[in-house]
């Protein structure tokens, strides 16, 4: 009997192909059929130091968050088996190369140096891991067949010797049925994407057209996925000289028609802050993707925290609505970024999506988009025509203007950064001023009222209830889900919309519930007292995680009142 | 039609004699001399006096931050390559907040024309050192004058070969307008700083310094780069105004292949090239 | 009987002198013992547009706030008179030129043009005015002495002749009984100044050696009143290239041992928000002040709001505590700045100054301070040698580490943007990671724990509470004065201090109130939530003025429940 | 006494046969040339894979954000003149994100060695386009390669009158010593570019590259602006090393009369001059 879940783990130094194999073996894994949660940790350096590639892989559609046990670990170095060893659990299986001192039943020793050759050590590791694993050759050699033989030919052949070669030695020599997966659940044809990926397949398909950036992690994989596409999508995907440049640079494109999209992360965020304020004046539509990493300052560059959830919120001086929507899975990534170009158009403003290194690094497989169903936020020119007095910032009901696009008609478009009337021209009557703060602030009804309810799952009424938002979702409802098999009465609250909050949405569910605990990434708590703020609602259990890896279910549990 | 009357009149905030009067009028005849008309025309401008110029006029209008026009203009250009995209604003707002991308412009060789209307100090706040500002003037931000070494735009566009780079005076707006026009039909960045009395805050560099000092040079070819960086090292007793150096560089635009089709709004989500794009993820 | 208080309103086109006459009146005034509360509302612009410079003047300290009706309107042109006659009450006065067209049996027609030569004509004003209330015409000819005789030798006798000739004038010819002031109460002798000013002098009582900024109104004039001090004080105040160069120098000036501040509005504020993280994180003292005016974006460049709360709130990535102080007065401005110096130093890192547009312009007569009772903040070595293995980020109690200054002794002083180690070099150490975030955020503790108590003014357990926090100070206090007097039970809870906030010195008062009104200069309700966010206690109903005037006694009226 | 080992020796995070390996020691010699002892030099950087270098030697450091060293290092040389202080970073911290304040550096000569690990890439972030990156190059960011003339940091430098302008190569250690030990003899702001190579991500500028380039002229007089004006526009074939341009402006520091009396933090508020600053608002 083989297993049903497994959690390898490739370790060692950057800049030995560890991602790569990662990946490679990541596909292989959703090809054949299998779900994955991959997490990624890594240090701020090219070459060097201990990084972490671990795939959580799975027969069946019900793992969603990291964990810390491992079933099978494949060292690049000595240092990985030193760190790590520990966490291999009774039946797990490290694949040592044969050099290695370390002594211990769970290692299996390898003659790398006799499979590969100098430089295809990571390849022969993708080779015996497929073969550990029960995973089809065929199959390993295809993903490696796609990634290489289009751009580096040269290598490609020898590539597949070593893959192939390594497999064989391993089914020949390895017997560990302790780590052979079971026949998957289903015979799904998936897509392999990590959540950055989603996030702008999602922006494409929204019609995003103009993208602008200043490079940081863990925001750039965004731009990458973009850029990459730029040219068959023609979209422009421009590196701008700084954060300030690239958020304006958004707003005129944006102003000119063109769908737009910012990425960063918290310190590159804070330099578009005056940015977020300028696109709420002159409500201009714009898509900000946050991806956040551990603070203050610098911090730990490429580690995960949500720690910037209060600065989102609140970035831009003035007052002016906004959305953010947080997604908790590649799915959401691509649905709520679509659902921020959908907000930023119809209420004409930035809009938020708040993710983290852990999700932006996290691959999954998911399910093929029906694109033909999905439509797309490029602007239309009005159905119905201004007439000769075209006046940008109208006063309506709702609060939303009629836009227009400048050149596409004789109808001039302004806009201002300062206060102004309804043509756009600055103004320094006062009673303008107060009817278009009202007007401004008056577009946040409509958000409210289209904010995403939170997804509650789990038992009604419960005695233990977990609030969480953002990428933890996996980590909760595994948690929820383990909790209830245990007999306990259980349930989570999860927002993947944090702004607005809409009080008839959660708290009849909050007050229902015996323990309310929210689980955070964060060290104060940024959302529970958020929601105190907006609900009343004082959340008197936090579960928190600030060392800059991502909240699991076992560091829930840990943490859980009542846990030892 | 283009005519000046389409540009409209309109009452300014301006204080009286400020050499801003002289170079709105001057922007709208190279405008009309261009045969663009207002809807074809985008403004986009920040904050500071100067930065005010767009409103009195008729077109199209971004009226953004301190500093950031450039890159405003950029995005929205090439959003629209088809718009004629003019910045105008101060000498503080694009060599001092605006510094870096005034920088990024240049490399870039992005199409815009960006008039700056140099006065030579911040106007709006009421008088203290722009990057242009004379050594040892003093204002009240710095009551023992100022200490940096002025900054020099169009010396530091000649050396980065920006693509045309012109220096003109509010005083002499039929000169001003010819350079503007010329600015808007370069294909490519266009530098022109123009050199603008402040009546209320510049008492050193004022309407008749300037006339004294800015002369046209007879015989220069701005073709000539050698020839252009010397121009560019005069300031003093004499002033060089004009076309000062030019070149061919392809626009920023010209790079996107995809941008002749059309401005990018114009174009919906190409869905099977969007679905070959997914097939790359399996 | 003259009058006890008067409302004096000086309007007209900018750049004709009206605030140099303004500024003159009230020096007269606070020289002859009157108190002062003077609001300036200006156009963003250099001349024309419409400007008033309000006065408003009392024989006793009663009063702390503007008021709208006038007594005593003197108008530069007719447009002024048009906008402001409807404002005169029943026996005030225009002290109109006598060309003016406008006819009213409140204009006194005044033959300017005899009186003054083109240039002067506010000079003559000033002498109508100081003649018609009743002041001195000696103290009016010294305050023009000290102002004019140092700078402008050229015009001095000229203006003193006018100032002479016009007060002679109007004993002569004019008679209104009704704006004559009484004498004072006390014969005092006050400092004049406005809020801006009070904050100067704070830094530099507080230590202050440098000073960095990018010109903004209306925080411009703190810079300025440093600079016009900077070589007899021997301190540095610098023009920086941008906001982000500003905060950055005087994180790096702070660093090496200079107590150091900027200065900004929430646009340029806004571009300092990485910088603040860097403050926080690096543990460098720094005091920030931050003038709001209205947003978002460029909004009303030179009008007031209190919309920035939220911003300087949650301003920088990642989380690290902070203090806002927010003065009422230019004597808390003067308290308050030394206040925050001291924590800064203190806590080591960045402390806010939260001010507006109303506060920054509005002189007032003050106390002196007595400069000898006053400590500074300049940093000494600690008297303790700290050894051998100096660390600056030592782990303490307090979160409190030994500060040292680079190249004062041969320890080395270590300071780092990313995570570091206690010895200040980076690290990519977990647990290290998550010491030093307790460690930054233990340091919000002793915050809270000095966190200064809101003052409570009025009756015990009142009908109605106002909440107000900054620069409304004085006009709910007037409110509660008139209200009580009207035999309301009612009072006043207002915060000087708006973070961190302390639930144990408000909670009570609150929940023993009637009806609570929280008074704000924004749309919103900013601090309303805050404290519903930090106490729990929802209130219910919101006083808020947002079109750019400063909240008066009138306006909190007009919008009090039961108000018709 | 100042000696090398003082500096200390630690273990680095950078890639083997990283330009930063050589950049490191030469910094640790000119330092011990100048005969500085670690606390009395301060170190700024910002963030970057050449930011990190000042956390592998020996002395006060401020390692603040990424761009922003100028800025700080400006705040602390005015705070304390009696500090060396040296920036260390990037081509993409100084001349990108960092652009306004290199430019205000200049302005202000402010007497600061500036020493830019200049790899003509984005290291740390793994291979975007930086300013000086070579036009054309393909990088993940740029898939069609880079579109933007490369920035010229020596040309600008020189075009603004730097104080001090050095071009090395950390290729030549004992060359880069001394022009490192010249720039922080020099009173003012020294500009020195090192090209760098950086073996993950610059394919283009490699060692071999830059060592066939890199000449240092025969006869050049730094202090003739036209010949440094000359050399800065050389790039391609053959690309000039060492001290380019000088000049002596006076430093920044030295307009404040009353810096000379030492650095700020050691003296408290005079009470006296507070008391008559006070008494001018009466
Ligand atoms: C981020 C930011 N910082 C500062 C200001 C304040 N500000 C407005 S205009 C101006 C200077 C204007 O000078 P310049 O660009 O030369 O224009 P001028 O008024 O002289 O025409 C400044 C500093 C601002 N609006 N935004
Ligand atoms: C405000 C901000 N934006 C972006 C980043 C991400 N970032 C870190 S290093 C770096 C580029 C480094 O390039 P360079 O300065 O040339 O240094 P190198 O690594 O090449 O030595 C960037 C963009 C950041 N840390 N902060
Ligand atoms: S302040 Fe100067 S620049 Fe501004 S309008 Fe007046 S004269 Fe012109
Ligand atoms: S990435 Fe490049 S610059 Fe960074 S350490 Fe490696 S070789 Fe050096
Ligand atoms: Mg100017
Ligand atoms: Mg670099």
């Amino acid at each position: 009997m083989g297993k049903d879940i497994l959690n390898i783990v490739i370790g060692g130094p950057a800049g030995e192909g560890l991602v790569t194999v990662g990946a490679l073996l990541a596909r292989a894994l959703v090809r054949s059929g299998y779900a994955i949660v991959v997490t990624q940790s890594y240090h701020s350096r090219i070459r060097g130091g201990h990084n972490t590639f671990a795939i959580r892989t799975s027969t069946k559609d019900t793992i969603f968050a990291p964990q810390e046990p491992i079933d099978l670990l494949m060292p690049f170095d000595e240092h990985t088996i030193v760190l790590h060893a520990k966490d291999v659990v009774r039946g797990g299986v490290i694949l040592a190369d044969e050099a290695c001192a370390v002594a211990s039943d769970t290692v299996v020793k390898i003659p790398f140096k006799a499979l590969a050759a100098d430089g295809f050590f990571n390849i022969a590791a993708l080779g015996i891991m497929a073969s550990v694993i029960g995973l089809e050759k065929a199959v390993a050699v295809a993903t490696l067949h796609d990634l290489f033989d289009a751009k580096h030919h040269d290598v490609a052949a020898e590539n597949k010797a070593v893959l192939s070669r390594a497999y064989e030695w391993a089914q020949e020599n390895v017997s560990a049925e302790t780590i052979r997966l079971n026949a998957p659940e289903h015979a799904y044809s998936r897509l392999m994407m990590h959540g950055n990926e989603a996030i702008a397949l999602g922006a494409l398909s929204a019609g995003v057209k103009f993208c602008s950036f200043y490079p940081m992690t863990p925001a750039t994989s965004i731009m990458l996925a973009l850029a990459a596409q730029a040219n068959d999508m023609g979209i422009i995907v421009e590196q701008a000289e700084d954060e300030i440049a690239a958020i304006n640079m958004a707003v005129g494109a944006s102003f000119a028609g063109a769908p737009s999209m910012v990425a960063t992360s918290g310190g590159g965020f804070a330099l578009m802050v005056e940015g977020v304020s300028l696109a709420a004046m002159t409500e201009t539509p714009l898509v900000i993707v946050v991806a956040q990493r551990p603070g203050p300052a610098t911090g730990l560059p490429t580690r995960t925290e949500q720690g910037d959830l209060e600065l989102v919120l609140h970035a831009g001086h003035g007052e002016f609505p906004r959305a953010i929507y947080a997604p908790g899975t590649p799915e959401e990534c691509f649905y709520l970024t679509r659902r921020a170009f959908e907000s930023a158009q119809q209420f004409q403003g930035p809009m938020f999506v708040l993710t983290d290194q852990f999700l932006a690094d996290s691959y999954r497989a998911v399910l093929p988009f029906d694109l033909e169903k999905l439509p797309s936020f490029i602007p239309v020119l009005p159905s119905v025509d201004p007439g000769a007095d075209y006046r940008r910032y109208l006063l309506t009901e709702n609060g939303i203007s009629p836009r227009l696009v400048p050149g596409v008609s004789r109808h001039l478009v302004v806009a201002d950064s300062d206060e102004h009337t309804d043509d756009g021209h600055l103004t320094e009557d006062l009673c303008v001023r107060k009817q278009m703060v009202e007007k401004r602030l008056g577009k946040g009804e409509g958000m409210k009222e289209s904010t995403i309810p939170p997804e509650f799952i789990g038992d009604e009424n419960p005695d233990l209830l977990f609030v969480s938002w953002g990428s933890t979702k996996g980590a909760v409802r595994e948690t929820v889900a383990a909790l209830q098999q245990h007999g306990a009465s259980c349930a989570s609250l999860h927002f993947s919309q944090v702004w607005p909050l809409n009080e008839d949405q959660c708290l009849k569910i909050l007050t229902n519930a015996g323990e309310v605990v929210c689980v955070e990434g964060n060290a104060t708590g940024q959302f529970a007292r958020l929601l105190r703020r907006e609900t009343g609602f004082a959340i008197k259990k936090r579960i928190a995680r600030y060392d800059g890896l991502p909240i699991t279910p076992a560091s829930i549990m840990e943490q859980l009142p009542g846990s030892s | 039609m283009s005519t000046i009357e389409g540009y409209g009149i309109f009452e300014t905030a301006w204080c009286p004699g400020c050499g801003n009067h002289s170079i709105l009028p001057a922007v709208k005849q190279a405008l009309v001399a261009c045969e663009l008309e207002p809807h074809q025309v985008l403004f986009v401008s920040g904050i500071g006096q100067a930065a005010k110029a767009p409103h009195y006029l008729r077109a199209n209008v971004f009226n953004g931050l301190h500093g950031r026009s450039l890159p405003v203009a950029t995005g929205a250009k090439l959003a629209n390559p088809t718009l004629t995209v003019i910045v105008e604003s101060g000498d503080g707002c694009n060599y001092g907040e605006g510094g870096n991308h005034f920088l990024a412009a240049v490399r870039r060789n992005i199409d815009i024309t960006l008039v700056v209307h140099n006065n030579q100090i911040y106007g709006l706040t009421k008088g203290q050192a722009s990057p242009t500002t004379p050594g040892g003037l003093v204002t009240k931000a710095q009551p023992s004058g100022v200490f940096s070494e002025p900054f020099n735009p169009i010396a530091v566009a000649v050396t980065m070969h920006a693509g045309f780079v012109a220096r003109a005076f509010s005083g002499d707006p039929g000169h001003l307008t010819e350079v503007i026009r010329q600015g808007i039909g370069h294909k490519g960045f266009s530098l022109i700083d123009v050199l603008q009395p402040c009546v209320s805050f510049n008492k050193i560099n004022t309407f008749a310094w300037y006339k004294k000092r800015c002369y046209l040079p007879a015989s220069h070819d701005p073709a000539d780069w050698e020839a252009a960086m010397k121009r560019a090292q005069e300031w003093g007793e004499r002033i060089p105004i004009g076309i000062l150096y030019k070149n061919d560089r392809p626009p920023f635009d010209a790079h996107f292949s995809f941008l002749k089709e059309g401005p990018l709004f114009s174009r919906d989500v190409d869905k099977r090239s969007l679905q070959k794009v997914l097939d790359r993820f399996r």
